[in-house]
């Protein structure tokens, strides 16, 4: 075992991929001798040639339609998008093409592509590089997949890899180099489209999901004496498993999901509408959202003043326990 | 730095259309591929002209005539491999028929139904694309696969429309195509029109080769109802491309004879007159002109293929309603198919409640 | 007054929106002779001349991008997109530049456009031209107006014509023909961000919009006698009209929402979650949502099969009465 | 048909590396203006130097330095009248101090504050735009808005990158000038990088000037770090597009001195030997050159204005941290500003609530 962070643990998933799969390649803006902006392709060109680790122009749709064209005939693109905001450039082909695919040619042709990039805010970054606005990426025919620490970025990233099917793999890039876990060198898969129970309790049933996660376990801890809480990392965010969230609300009762992103159409409103299909009767108090605000994403300067945090989580975990 | 750096975009015309061969240019194709060829085109023409007559019989629904350019569109087809791969636009009824596509398929398509876009297991062709441009990238990535797999002697072929030149996606994918050095051949169908958009209206670009020079990569303007130099143009480019000569552009200039879809109507926007100027540039006759001076061809054997072929379609579309009233039938939940490899467990139960619904037994 | 369907209605505002301010000009594919694929601004080229009706060039990114420099630039431009399936194409410029540029330059450029297209389905049309996937445009800063008959697309996209910000005006293509109402010659606005009751009830409340309103009160028709039924027409997709919802609800205790287009992430989960932060002790019952699938919207020959019908909401209706 | 159509790049260059003047293309600036260009360019360059230091000392994030791109940025800008528009891209602080944005503004933006984007009021400039090529649209959009409404003797200047010109936007927006002959004039600065990405990556054409063949509108390729060269070749440009004459490309061939942004290291990619080589055509030693050639400038005047500048940057420099401090305890909110014009019910509970927390009473 070693101690690694995000960035090391995705470069990990990057390169055992590479080697074990001659058809894994890596795509993107200076994803090549530069490692990316973020350097989660570190050292990936030195080892595998340019001929597997691609630099690309400054083309994003060109990117995602390219590596479209990349998995139909034969390779398994691994495609970075260097932040969050330039995402939409590439929309109309996972909208119109990745995402249909599949369903179009009637199984004759798949897109077995990652197509993955640093989301969110919390760095001190740049207009257009902290965005969090999961919920656009969640069409039918796409799974949409968003690490929370690095064990788990690593295993869901060759969980991903490994899909038949385009997954949209989202980074919070807040939580990069926040901390380190364990993350063995040994191959570990994670499960698409599983959420994780990753404390149990009986009281109220939080839900969340990357970087929001370390403020809601920051809260759990600070309630601690105070509230059983029972935490669960979505870990996917499309297809949802409601199953998981359904199960623990009936035994707790009482939910609150935190969301880094506005509030507004976000992943938040489909896991209250998702779970509510299921639980209705078994709640006890009203659902609580912790989300930013309706707002353009603020610039890094008063950025942390609108961000979630641990504060907001617990005054929204005892309000559904004191409703 | 040079004072001035210098750019040309050849034309290509080998049969004129007045039926005037320039013998210096003719690709001299075997007897054996200009009959097929020919036979390509007769076919998509009587094609075109029954799905027009279903279409107003209620029997089809909307779908893109192909009348006109029959030349650009087969003689491409017709210079692909086994190994080649094809990407088609929406309006290439002729370049997939060419390409085997069971012509029932093209049908049931047009009727509405997800397994119109079926292909063939082994055949390397794409589903058509509806999304304007976006095919030229997906045709980039396959050719940059290839580079990248070390697949040798093979080329992929990408056709779109002038109005689809305007699009970003287009560009963008001549330009990866030349950083890349990509064995792909763009053939723009220059039909002149899209929807009522005439060329003008589309770009200030006196060429639609021209567009190459952008990517740096090589442009060929060609007679689009001249079949021999449609077959030479891209021959030459697919026989490049394929011996690592990378990318090239070829506009093809045609003209769409009949209206956009069946839900347009012309007369709205565009002068007859016009129409009526390139009717005497039609490829099809043009072409039989060829052959009957070289002797392959003539009235009887005219004769012989027009009804073999109307027999053909006849037995299509007897074919594309039965599997059409079958499927509605039987297989009324086919769009929860294929959505992913393993099915989700939400739409399992979707697909369950749909069908009770469906069958009457909720 | 005269009869007019939708197709004739929004014609006379475009109409009489020009004419009123000639700083409001009209572009897109085919708007101009050709007076649009749907015929919406049929006549206008030749009333207006094609520096007012600007028929572009195929390039959906180039549309909304040019035209908010024309924005800026002292226009009102109504830009229209062919279909919905194309927009994805202009999603970039809509994300990054259209719904922030009033915030980006602090109220200095304002970009007063709108962005009219035909979506869902039910008119039996080709792939990528039935998709409703109103969520997708729900962004900060963008106002979302969905009409749902001759009425009030007309005074709605008057209001959206004079609206100081940009606004995305879906209109549902199937209604486009399907019925006439009194559209009057004189002036009418709409107001943007409004929901409206249209059948007062006390048994429950159903919330649909666009182009599902019809198999929503042919149900709530067929259901007289046996139900009180509240229609709430939403009208204005964001920012929603949360208010008008939830006191329906408060007096119902039922919600039943009618979403035409696929069921994750979509806008009836938006409802959903708003409006029971401000309802959840008002409910009696659990809230049914009848949507569509989970799938790539299916081809013509079979649409009819899953598109959410009357049938459908009757029984959603029932549900709700009888948990 | 043309059997052959040709198109022609041309370059210019007035003052070479050396300082060597070619006489009988000297655009011949007046004292003041060209003194005005001088005082610009070395602005920006001390500007520079004081970000990086700003940004090493933690009290600015990251920015994208522009130290080597003098000319090409501030020749253009200007050439402006108050009467035309001025867009750019993220990397062009000199075009913005020309363009009279006040430097605290330019500090403001870089530490992160929304008010850092505001624009005089009157000045038609647009706040800068990240999203690479996006702004080239909107450039066309203003150049349309002006001749729809008859606007006229008014230009619009756009900037963007090299890596910029692999964006479908890029060539929608020149295709689009063309068709519409809008008054605008797109600037590329060819600084030969895109963050890690060298042109010969970003690339196949030989120029950038050469995209411009594909819209159909003129193009040329400029010595960008030749501020006479720039100079004149916009100031023609924007003549030609005020008089009715349409939209130019703009190639300038410059180069990126110093880091992409100060949390790039261009060590891991780049030659230190390719900066070096380029030193020696730097825009600013080569037009004082020209300057003292003409004896409108000594050493003591340079020493004036260097003192000058920098004094006026300190101040800046105060006025932004003051401000920055300011709008932090008095502005928390400037995030719910500027939304819509009326702000909708929610939003303003939303920012009561925001309100409340942030000091401290929720
Ligand atoms: C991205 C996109 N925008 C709009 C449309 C609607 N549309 C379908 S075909 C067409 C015109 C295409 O013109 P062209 O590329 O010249 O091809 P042609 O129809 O002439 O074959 C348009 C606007 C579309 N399919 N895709
Ligand atoms: C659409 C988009 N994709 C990616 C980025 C991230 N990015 C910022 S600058 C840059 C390189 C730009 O290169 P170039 O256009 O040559 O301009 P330069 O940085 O050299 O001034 C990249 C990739 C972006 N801002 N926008
Ligand atoms: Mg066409
Ligand atoms: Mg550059």
């Amino acid at each position: 075992m070693a101690k690694r962070n995000m960035v090391e643990a995705l470069n990990l998933a990057l390169r055992q991929e590479m080697e074990r799969d001659p058809s894994v390649i890596v795509l993107g803006q200076d994803v090549g001798i530069n490692g990316g902006v973020f350097r989660v392709t570190d050292g990936l060109h030195a080892r595998f040639g340019g001929d597997r680790v691609l630099d690309t122009p400054l083309v994003e749709s060109g990117i995602l339609g390219s590596a479209m064209g990349m998995a139909i005939g034969g390779l398994k693109p691994v495609a970075e998008i260097q932040f969050d905001g330039f995402t939409f450039n590439a929309m109309a082909q996972l909208e119109g093409n990745v995402s249909r695919y599949r369903s179009r040619s009637r199984g004759r042709w798949t897109v077995p592509l990652v197509l993955r990039f640093p989301y969110g805010g919390g760095v001190r970054a740049l207009e257009h590089h902290s965005e969090a606005r999961e919920a656009l990426y969640a069409l039918p025919g796409v799974k949409v997949v968003i690490p929370s620490g690095p064990r788990n970025a690593r295993s869901l990233l060759v969980a991903a890899i490994r899909d038949p099917d385009p997954v949209v793999f989202l980074e919070p890039k807040r939580s990069y180099r926040a901390f380190k876990e364990e993350v063995p060198d040994e191959e570990e898969v994670g499960v698409i489209g599983q959420a994780q129970v990753v404390r149990p309790g009986t009281d109220v049933t939080v839900v969340s999901w990357g970087a929001m996660m370390r403020p809601v376990l920051e809260a759990v801890e600070n309630l601690a004496g105070e509230a059983s809480v029972e935490v669960v990392d979505l870990l996917t965010l499309h297809p949802m498993d409601v199953a998981t969230i359904a199960t623990s609300v009936r035994k707790t009762g009482r939910l609150v999901v935190v969301q880094e992103g506005y509030r507004a159409f976000g992943p938040s409103s489909e896991v209250v509408a998702a779970v509510l299909d299921e639980v209705f009767w078994d709640l006890e108090a009203p659902i609580q959202r912790v989300t930013g605000y309706d707002v353009v994403t603020p610039y890094f300067a008063r950025e942390s003043l609108y961000l979630p945090d641990s504060a907001r989580v617990q005054q929204a975990i005892r309000k559904t326990l004191n409703p | 730095m040079p004072a001035v750096t210098t750019f040309t975009i050849p034309y290509l015309q080998v049969l004129d259309e007045h039926g005037r061969l320039d013998a210096k240019k003719d690709p001299r194709p075997s007897r054996e591929v200009a009959l097929r060829l020919y036979h390509g085109m007769v076919r998509a023409r009587e094609v075109d002209d029954r799905l027009l007559k279903l279409q107003r019989q209620g029997r089809i629904g909307t779908f893109a005539p192909t009348t006109g350019q029959e030349a650009s569109s087969c003689a491409p087809a017709l210079n692909l491999t086994d190994r080649d791969w094809l990407v088609v636009s929406f309006r290439e009824a002729p370049a997939q028929l060419m390409r085997g596509i069971p012509l029932f398929r093209i049908f049931l398509y047009n009727a509405g139904f997800e397994e119109g876009n079926e292909v063939p297991e082994g055949s390397r062709t794409l589903p058509l694309a509806v999304i304007v441009a976006s095919q030229a990238l997906h045709a980039v990535g396959i050719g940059q696969a290839m580079n990248l797999r070390g697949e040798k002697d093979a080329a992929v072929l990408v056709f779109l429309g002038d109005g689809g030149t305007s699009q970003g996606d287009f560009y963008e994918a001549i330009n990866l195509a030349g950083v890349w050095q990509v064995p792909v051949v763009f053939v723009i169908q220059n039909n002149q029109w899209a929807i009522s958009t005439p060329l003008a209206r589309q770009t200030r670009a006196e060429t639609l080769a021209q567009k190459a020079v952008a990517a740096g990569i090589p442009g060929i303007r060609v007679d689009g109802n001249d079949a021999l130099a449609m077959f030479r143009a891209t021959r030459e480019a697919l026989d490049r491309a394929r011996s690592g000569g990378g990318p090239t552009v070829i506009e093809a200039v045609t003209y769409r004879m009949r209206m956009h879809t069946t839900a347009d109507d012309p007369k709205r926007y565009r002068d007859e007159a016009e129409v009526e100027a390139w009717k005497a540039k039609d490829p099809i006759p043009r072409f039989r002109g060829y052959l009957e001076k070289r002797g392959w061809w003539d009235a009887a054997r005219e004769e012989a293929l027009v009804s073999e072929v109307r027999k053909e379609i006849d037995d299509s579309v007897k074919e594309f309603e039965a599997e059409a009233e079958r499927l509605l039938r039987e297989h009324p939940d086919a769009s929860f198919d294929h959505l992913y490899a393993v099915p989700p467990a939400a739409l399992k139960a979707q697909r369950e409640e749909f069908l009770r619904r469906v069958r009457g037994e909720a």
